[in-house]
């Protein structure tokens, strides 16, 4: 195929330089500097998708973010992306596009379903069709869902990595158009450190495809010199290809830039997109304004375009999207159209003017050239199928609200329109400014600051090419005085520039036609969605009268080019509609994303194996070599069995139980949580904070205590040791280490602040190796020869601290199994190499390192509980059967205790814990079985607990459960029913919670 | 009220679409009203319904202060799912669940209630404990669900990863096929039309500013638009609902919290359920539009602002990436926040109040769109009888002195 | 303390480790040759001690001073060192102690000096200490890549003082400071470092990036 | 995206470094027992949750460890002041104009 609309080079294509992709499996060629757009249109390809709604055929409009047709699957496999659009898409070599929407076959007859159909899917029609039979909707939802989304996301995981900055400067810079880039210059020679970011490939704006004299020099030789200069500041970030997504509180911007993209989506350099995370203290926008598209009807056909967008084809791309140009406009900026259109030799048919009168000096430039000017006319239909045939055209009244006179037929192929500008106000309404209608620029300006920024240039409602210069070099100073730099005064004369006389422009948002608008071929709004004028007007005869209702139900904005191009349009309809004001009307909120945002890029790094910080003990390496299976608890990664050769889980469980009772058991514990607290009020505060008090608590004593919420529900357990006077060491549960540190400072700090205590974690410090069984103490006395391990001078519920293996240690003698047990603590340096000492040491009697599930099944059998998983924060002391860990006569009044006096806390029939027998011994309850007492029950049953822990017993020889169940602690002997989701019902009997050695005698090892 | 059908809009279309009826009037306010419904959101809407529906009652004004449904029920992620741990919570779900089964019929609106079933993921052992345990008491309490394994979790939703070397692992999963979504705008919409028919004033861009009481007893709200007498006031306004207790002298045990959701640009069909995962953080579906709908998490701190913190965005979507990781090539299109009236034991709050004549129906937090009808249902006869609907017993203001919470943090999740 | 018993450090397992030069997919890891924009090096296992009093206790900080010959900083997120200890300001009266001294000696020491309500924790074996050090960009990019805190506002430090902060680092948290090098020094938990190891190859991957340390010592 | 001051370390911190830990000045009482059951109850769980100023702890986590006031307005997200424990607020709802 011929690039049959290629001129030449333009400003920033080279034409000597092709570069080949594909559309549609169609093999193409563009050039250097291109976007695929840009590409498309050279090739003379009108068509690139079709709309959402009607599947109308749709052209390129326009040649930025603001596009809302040419959405494109990029590329394919794994790295393929959906909806890009193609004015946004630089061209490289190999880029495969394809449209989203279904191509039309050659059969296909377009206009019927705009005919018809089109008017059977008026806004709202889903809410009022579809009901009847009820159950046939699921069906019509699958016919209606076949009809979603734009493109496809790829189906294989992305073969990319994204990256994350998180930046500070002063002055943020975010567009570098003319007002932008001289702001960022004047920031920068203040000093201040300055980022400016612009998503188009290039630096420059409007610049890029302007015929400006700048300084004596075309506007992109002045450009090429400025952007130069700003790179030289050491103090200045450039970053181009980066979108300012979204603006947050405190002037936190989200930029996106784009490192890879244009060099083909597979090309690996590092990160494909960068996220930079920016914490600026003066935000300047210089985003620039959107040219508002005129409605009228069937302005959908494709070689409708902006105006502006036609002047950037032929001057910076160097490419022209027709052959016959016929321009509408409310104002003279455009004019500047059909000078670029006539200079690239092609023929401008006619200008149609709205205005009466139209006057200022680009006019007059155009009828200079021989141009017909057509004023007070408008073009009140397009006419064509696939592409632009001709323009119906009509005399209008002074307003614009009517047609007074015949319609004339002019042929053309390309209709360029232009209804004035809009600020891009996107941005500024991010922080929660409102923006203010201002009928002198026919547009909304940013509204009242509510951040540390200004909106510069066209964003803030300037259009002169000087205004913009004098207003972005004077925001830039001030920004960075008001950052600490400079003193406000410029450092660089203003550039200099022609001024062009214009002529105001005329409001004009809805083109009348001859026929109502109710009846008029559709007057499109929103293109993306086919959001028409008499979908507005339809919406507010049925009541709807808020802009949000409007855009709620219409779906006007709902698009990816959320509402860019439409919006201020349709906002402009609705007011009318409404016989109110468009400053009474308002808009609609903009939100981030400013341009859709990668997923991926947002996420960063933090994804993979990296999605969380994964912890590991100091025998964390041993474990892997062993085979460990693990568990994750919390971030932690906990050895959970250690499965020998073709073992099961089961298998593995217990012979890891029985050998704790029979021989040896060694546990890495060192992940429970431990705090070191200090100071001559420690015993207090921890008093305060247990159940039970510490203030006898002697030095080389441990005692267990249980937390509670000040609701009075238990939060956590462990044991504290008195290490020596006004010393304590406090062990947490490994999920709770960060909460329970956090609630001590908490008191301790806001509430206590007399109290004379510190903390210190020293979780990591630490590294626990638990020896238990009834030979643990043989094996300990092998490895440690500095502590009497006597029963009667090493006491349960003492610590000793001595020499293990070599390293200094603490010795705890507490015991989660009901075995004699030792948890020896040392330096985690040393946790490794005393590790393996103790299983060296332990060979003889047959050591087994057993993971959390054995752990479990172990303190299971002695009925100790597990907070969180036999508590739910629902559960007082009584509840777990432990009153005996709560000291109701301590001076102060700890923290939760007056929760346990609460008619609830007190109620009867609270879920008590109590174990369950099952009657077949070889029956596992599955743990979170419900539990009734009436199996013959129908449903809904009346439950009565449910079961919280529940394992094989090696050591029993059967089944063993925990469980909580109404008043049961008065229930023993009474059997129980879990009925199961397969239908069947175990019975089981309430027992004591203490399966194993209700004595306690196993302890006491001699 | 015009019925709509099929063949209306036929009908219509034939003449241009330019004779529809009016969704609702926008009538001037009466001086006085037997019930003032404070806040035209989903759960506004629906008692309002509910009392000229059930109860006969039609003196009835619903005073919104922006504009219809312009609150939680316009921001929300559009969950619907009834499988509460707790009995009293899962019995009031599931009378909304079982209304919902109905409501496009009965409000000749179609609300899209779509029941492509719900997944909440488990990753670590005591999730799934606790999916076993919630699983069995809707099971006994008539509620559909089962546990699934990871490879039916594969097959429900193709894309996801159950590769087990991920960071966090899915173990299984709790699967309510009955469970859904649906279109929030239309729930909103169809509420108001239904209340509209039956004589209930919809009263928009109207804000109350006060309270009236005499002798400890309501006498109406003062508005933005002058007094509008009432001799009860029930309280719908979410996130809003601590100032407008304070306009009564009263403090609630609820905090409002910024609760963000995004959705991506939209693309073809390739979620056909809805995916939950508490312990990464994040949940998603696609809407019939295409765009994946995605909720974020609450915001550290209250707020009132309707938008949130970045670093929760940025969370969420590394969970988005850790379970789907084919969607880390799609786009966000649009994010927003809400602002969430979180309760302590993350249940609402259904209640008469100290003061006669004032009710208040708030709490639901992250969760309340699913309860929208049952809500509605349950707090109209609790105002028309001036006692509360035996299903909403438990949800009195007084269990926060009792102590009998109905603790729903593992069900509620950390936000949906 | 005997000195035949082994001592690991927590990055142990990844020293002389490196991430390939860009092109490298996540989680690969390799031992290469090449030239590294950046060096992460472990220092051995040294002492490191919490210190809690009161900053506006002359006596507590002379006596403090006395022991390490360096003045307790009171200025928030600044250090001091010397050629054998450094104290880093972590909150208004609490310290962490680096010191190439046995950590119970200079707790001892510290003990006998000091006197009222304070606190000495050892915590050597909970934490490391790792030095990042290379080309200024890599290193600037690398450290904006990891944490929120803005460490180009930092003056530059001196051989015997410069600036410290507790922020974030990846999703986890860390000690950091500045040297009169350039280069950054940065104290991490143990149960982190594999993670924190993993993150820095990951997110040095555009320039290259080495872990260096003597593993047992 | 909060940007907080600490008053402790002096410096502009990232929220990402700080836990939010509800309303402050909230005094515990003295002598629980003594309350009654609706005293207690307001207590643990009524907050003002007010729109506009309030008063609120935060917990500088990641960075000095300690607990810090501040005041902020709840709907613009402004913070009018950090202070420390034990201090009083400068900026109160009265002095900031209506509650909104
Ligand atoms: C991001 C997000 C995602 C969520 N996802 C889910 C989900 O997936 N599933 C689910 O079940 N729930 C979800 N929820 C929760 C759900 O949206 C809410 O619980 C529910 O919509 C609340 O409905 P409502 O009618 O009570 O509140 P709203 O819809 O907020 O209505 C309250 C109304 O009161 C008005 N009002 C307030 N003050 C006044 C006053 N003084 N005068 C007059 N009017 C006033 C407000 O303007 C508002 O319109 C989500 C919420 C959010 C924010
Ligand atoms: N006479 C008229 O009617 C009229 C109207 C409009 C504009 N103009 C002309 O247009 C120019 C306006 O200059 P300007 O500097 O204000 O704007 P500009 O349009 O030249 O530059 C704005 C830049 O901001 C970028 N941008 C926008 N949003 C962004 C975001 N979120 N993130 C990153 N980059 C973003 C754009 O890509 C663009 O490059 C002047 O030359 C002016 O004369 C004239
Ligand atoms: C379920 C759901 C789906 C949505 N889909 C879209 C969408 O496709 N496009 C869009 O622009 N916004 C979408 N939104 C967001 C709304 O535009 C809007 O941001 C949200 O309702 C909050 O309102 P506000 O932004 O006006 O405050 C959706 C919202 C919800 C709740
Ligand atoms: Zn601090």
């Amino acid at each position: 195929m011929k690039a049959v609309n290629r001129l030449g080079s333009g400003a920033r294509t080279d034409s000597a330089k092709t570069i080949n992709f594909t559309y549609n499996g169609k093999p193409l060629q563009g050039v250097a500097g291109d976007t695929l757009a840009s590409a498309l249109l050279a090739n003379g390809v009108n068509l690139v998708g079709r709309s959402f709604k009607y599947s109308r055929p749709r052209g390129i409009v326009g040649h930025g973010a603001e596009e809302p047709n040419a959405i494109m699957q990029i590329g394919s496999g794994a790295g393929t992306v959906p909806n890009l659009k193609a004015t946004q898409v630089e061209l490289y070599e190999g880029l495969e596009a394809a449209s989203v929407n279904g191509w039309p076959s050659v059969n296909f007859d377009l206009m019927a379903i705009t005919g018809w159909f089109g008017r059977l899917m008026p806004p709202g029609f889903y809410y009022k069709t579809f009901m009847y039979p009820a159950k046939l909707w699921m069906t019509y939802e699958h016919f209606i869902r076949k009809a979603a989304g734009l493109g496809s996301s790829p189906v294989q995981n992305d073969p990319d990595s994204y990256d994350k900055l998180n930046q500070h400067c002063d002055v943020l810079v975010i567009g570098a158009g003319p007002a932008g880039l001289t702001a960022a210059r004047e920031a920068a020679r203040a000093g201040a450190r300055v980022i400016i970011a612009d998503e188009q490939s290039e630096f420059g704006g409007s610049l890029l495809a302007s015929t400006d004299i700048i300084d004596g020099l075309p506007a992109t030789e002045w450009l090429d010199a400025i952007v130069a200069e700003l790179q030289g500041f050491a103090n200045v970030q450039t970053l181009p290809r980066s979108t300012a997504f979204g603006y947050y509180d405190h002037n936190f911007v989200g930029i996106l830039e784009r490192r890879s993209d244009h060099l083909g989506l597979t090309a690996k350099t590092g990160a494909r997109q960068r996220l930079h995370r920016v914490r600026a203290k003066q935000v300047v926008l210089a985003a620039g304004a959107f040219e508002r598209p005129l409605v009228f009807a069937h302005n959908d056909i494709p070689g409708v375009m902006q105006a502006s967008s036609v002047s950037t084809y032929v001057n910076r791309y160097g490419v022209a999207p027709g052959n016959d140009l016929l321009l509408f406009t409310t104002n003279d900026n455009a004019y500047q159209t059909a000078i670029d259109w006539h200079n690239a030799g092609r023929t401008v048919v006619a200008v149609v003017d709205s205005r009466l009168n139209p006057t200022g000096e680009r006019v007059a430039a155009v009828t200079a050239l021989g141009i017909q000017v057509m004023a007070g006319h408008g073009v009140i239909e397009a006419q064509g199928g696939k592409r632009v045939k001709r323009a119906l055209v009509a005399q209008l009244n002074a307003e614009g609200t009517q047609v007074i006179g015949p319609v004339t037929k002019i042929a053309c192929d390309l209709i360029a329109s232009s209804g004035g500008w809009s600020p891009a106000v996107h941005l500024s309404s991010h922080t929660g400014a409102k923006p203010q209608w201002d009928a002198s620029i026919v547009g909304f300006r940013p509204g009242k600051s509510q951040q540390q920024e200004r909106s510069v240039g066209a964003c803030g409602g300037t259009y002169t090419l000087r205004g913009c210069f004098e207003e972005g070099a004077s925001a830039g100073a001030q920004a960075a005085m008001l950052a600490g730099f400079g003193d406000d005064s410029l450092m660089f004369p203003v550039p200099e520039v022609l001024d062009i006389q214009e002529q105001p422009q005329q409001a004009l948002f809805l083109v009348p036609h001859t026929k109502s608008t109710s009846r008029a071929p559709s007057q499109f709004v929103d293109l993306q969605l086919d959001v028409s004028a008499s979908g507005i007007e339809l919406a507010v005869r049925e009541g709807l009268e808020s802009v949000e209702h409007i855009k709620r139900y219409t779906a006007m904005g709902f698009g990816t080019d959320q509402g860019k191009l439409g919006n201020i349009n349709g906002m402009a309809i609705l007011a009318n509609a409404l016989g109110q004001s468009i400053a009474e009307t308002g808009t609609t909120i903009f939100r981030p994303s400013y341009t859709p945002t990668t997923f991926g890029a947002i996420a960063g790094r933090d994804v993979g194996e990296l999605f969380d910080a994964e912890r590991y003990t100091a025998v964390h390496r041993w474990h892997v070599e062993q085979g460990a299976m693990f568990e994750d608890v919390g971030q932690w990664k906990r050895p959970w069995y250690f499965p020998k050769q073709g073992e099961t889980m089961q298998e593995a469980v217990d012979r890891e139980c029985l050998a704790v009772r029979s021989s040896v058991g060694i546990l890495d514990a060192s992940t429970l949580g431990k705090i070191d607290i200090q100071g001559p009020d420690a015993a207090e505060f921890i008093t305060r904070m247990y159940t039970n008090s510490y203030l006898k608590l002697a030095p080389g004593k441990c005692r267990y205590g249980v937390m509670l919420k000040e609701d009075g529900m238990i939060f956590d357990d462990g044991v504290c040791a008195c290490l020596a006077e006004n010393h304590y060491l406090m062990f947490t549960t490994t999920g709770g280490a960060a909460a329970v540190m956090a609630w001590l400072e908490l008191w301790k700090q806001t509430e206590w602040p007399d109290l004379q205590v510190y903390f210190t974690s020293v979780t990591d410090h630490w590294s626990t190796a638990t020896i238990t069984g009834p030979n643990a103490r043989k094996v300990l006395a092998k490895v440690c020869d500095d502590l009497d391990l006597s029963a009667d001078s090493f006491q349960f519920m003492d610590w000793r601290e001595g020499t293990v293996a070599g390293a200094k240690a603490r010795v705890f003698r507490i015991s989660f199994t009901g075995e004699l047990s030792y948890e020896i603590n040392v330096p985690a340096h040393y946790g490794r190499h005393v590790w393996e000492a103790l299983m060296e040491a332990g060979e003889e009697f047959d050591i087994t390192a057993y993971g959390t599930e054995s752990m479990h099944v172990l303190r299971a059998e002695k009925g100790f509980i597990i907070v969180g998983q036999d508590t739910d924060g629902s559960m007082t002391p009584a509840d777990m059967n432990m009153d005996w860990v709560v000291n109701k006569n301590k001076a102060f009044s700890f923290i939760g205790k007056r929760s346990l006096e609460r008619s609830d806390s007190v109620r009867e029939n609270r879920k008590q814990l109590v174990g369950l027998k099952t009657l077949d011994g070889a029956e596992v309850i599955p743990e979170g079985s419900q539990i009734v007492f009436d199996s013959k029950q129908q449903i809904p049953m009346s439950m009565q607990g449910h079961v919280t822990s529940s394992y094989y017993s090696a050591n029993m020889g059967h089944s063993i459960a925990l469980a909580v169940v109404k008043g049961g602690h008065s229930r023993l002997g009474q059997t129980v029913y879990c009925p199961l989701a397969n239908g069947r019902t175990i019975a089981a009997e309430i027992v004591s919670s203490v399966f194993y050695d209700p004595q306690g005698e196993r302890q006491h090892v001699e | 009220m015009k019925r709509y059908s099929g063949f209306s809009l036929f009908k219509n279309a034939l003449s241009y679409h330019e004779n529809w009826q009016k969704i609702w009037r926008s009538p001037k306010p009466k001086s006085d009203y037997d019930v003032i419904v404070v806040g035209g959101g989903g759960h506004g809407l629906a008692t309002a319904y509910y009392l000229a529906k059930v109860h006969g009652i039609t003196n009835v004004a619903v005073i919104e202060k922006g504009y219809l449904g312009g609150g939680n029920t316009a921001r929300n992620t559009t969950i619907i799912r009834s499988n509460y741990l707790w009995d009293e919570a899962a019995q009031l779900y599931e009378l909304s669940l079982k209304l919902w089964e109905g409501l496009s019929q009965e409000l000749n609106y179609n609300v899209m209630f779509s029941q492509r079933g719900v997944l909440n993921l488990g990753h670590n052992l005591q999730d799934m404990r606790d999916i076993e345990r919630r699983v069995n008491a809707n099971r006994l309490n008539g509620i559909d669900g089962e546990v699934v394994t990871p490879e039916r979790v594969k097959e429900i939703a193709p894309l996801i990863n159950i590769s087990r070397d991920c960071r966090y692992p899915i173990l299984g999963a709790s699967w309510q096929p009955r469970g859904g979504t649906a279109r929030h705008d239309a729930v909103a919409w169809g509420y108001a039309r239904g209340a509209d028919a039956l004589g209930v004033d919809l009263i928009q861009e109207t804000e109350v500013t006060g309270i009236r009481r005499k002798n400890g007893a309501v006498v109406g709200v003062e508005t933005t638009q002058g007094f509008i007498g009432a001799r009860k006031v029930a309280c719908v306004t979410a996130g809003n609902s601590g100032v407008v207790a304070a306009m009564a002298g009263l403090r609630l045990p609820v905090e409002s919290r910024p609760l963000q959701a995004l959705v991506s640009e939209p693309v073809k069909p390739c979620l056909d359920t809805v995916v939950m995962s508490n312990a990464v953080h994040g949940y998603i579906s696609q809407s019939d539009k295409g765009d994946l709908v995605i909720g974020a998490g609450v915001d550290g701190y209250n707020g009132y602002g309707q938008r949130g913190s970045f670093h929760v965005i940025e969370h969420t979507l590394q969970a988005i990436c850790e379970l789907f990781p084919a969607f880390s090539r799609v786009r966000m299109n649009r994010q927003w926040g809400g602002v969430v009236d979180t309760c302590p034991d993350a249940c609402p709050i259904i209640s008469k109040t100290s003061v006669d004549g004032l009710y208040f129906n708030c709490g639901w937090g992250t969760g309340g769109f699913k309860a929208t009808p049952g809500s509605g249902y349950v707090f109209a006869d609790t105002v028309a009888n001036d006692r509360p609907h035996p299903l909403a017993a438990a949800f009195n203001i007084d269990r926060f002195n009792t102590g009998a919470l109905i603790d729903e943090h593992g069900a509620a999740g950390v936000a949906h | 303390m005997s000195n035949n018993i082994k001592r690991e450090s927590p990055l142990k397992y990844f020293h002389r480790l490196s991430s390939k030069v860009a092109n490298r997919s996540v989680g690969e890891l390799f031992n290469g040759e090449a030239e590294f924009a950046l060096v992460v090096q472990e220092s051995p296992v040294i002492s490191h001690l919490n210190l809690r009093g009161d900053a506006n206790d002359q006596l507590f900080c002379s006596a403090v001073a006395e022991v390490l010959g360096l003045m307790v900083p009171r200025q928030p997120g600044t250090y001091h060192c010397n050629s054998e200890h450094s104290i880093y300001w972590l909150g208004p009266d609490e310290w962490l102690l680096v010191s190439q001294l046995a950590a119970d000696e200079l707790e001892t020491r510290l003990r006998k000096n000091l006197s009222g309500h304070i606190s000495i924790v050892d915590l050597s074996g909970g934490q490391t200490l790792i030095n990042l050090r290379g080309k200024p960009k890599a290193l600037r990019t690398v450290m904006k890549k990891s944490s929120v805190y803005d460490f180009e506002a930092w003056p530059l430090a001196e051989a015997d003082c410069g600036r410290c902060a507790r922020t974030t680092f990846a999703k986890a948290g860390a000690l950091i400071s500045n040297r009169a090098d350039g280069s950054y020094d940065l104290v991490i938990r143990r149960s982190f470092a594999d993670y924190i190891g993993q993150w820095l190859l990951d997110a040095s991957q555009e320039f290259g990036c080495r872990i260096e340390g003597d593993s047992v010592n | 995206m909060l940007l907080i001051h600490c008053p402790h370390c002096r410096e502009d911190r990232e929220e990402e470094e700080f836990h939010y830990s509800g309303e402050a000045h909230i005094v515990r009482p003295l002598e629980p027992e003594n309350l009654s059951d609706e005293e207690w109850g307001d207590y643990l769980f009524f907050r003002k949750n007010p729109r506009g100023i309030h008063h609120e702890m935060w917990h500088h986590t990641a960075g000095c460890g300690r607990y810090f006031y501040a005041t902020r307005n709840t709907v613009s997200y402004q913070i009018l002041e950090t202070y420390m424990v034990g201090e009083k607020p400068q900026h109160t709802a009265d002095s900031a104009g209506a509650s909104q």
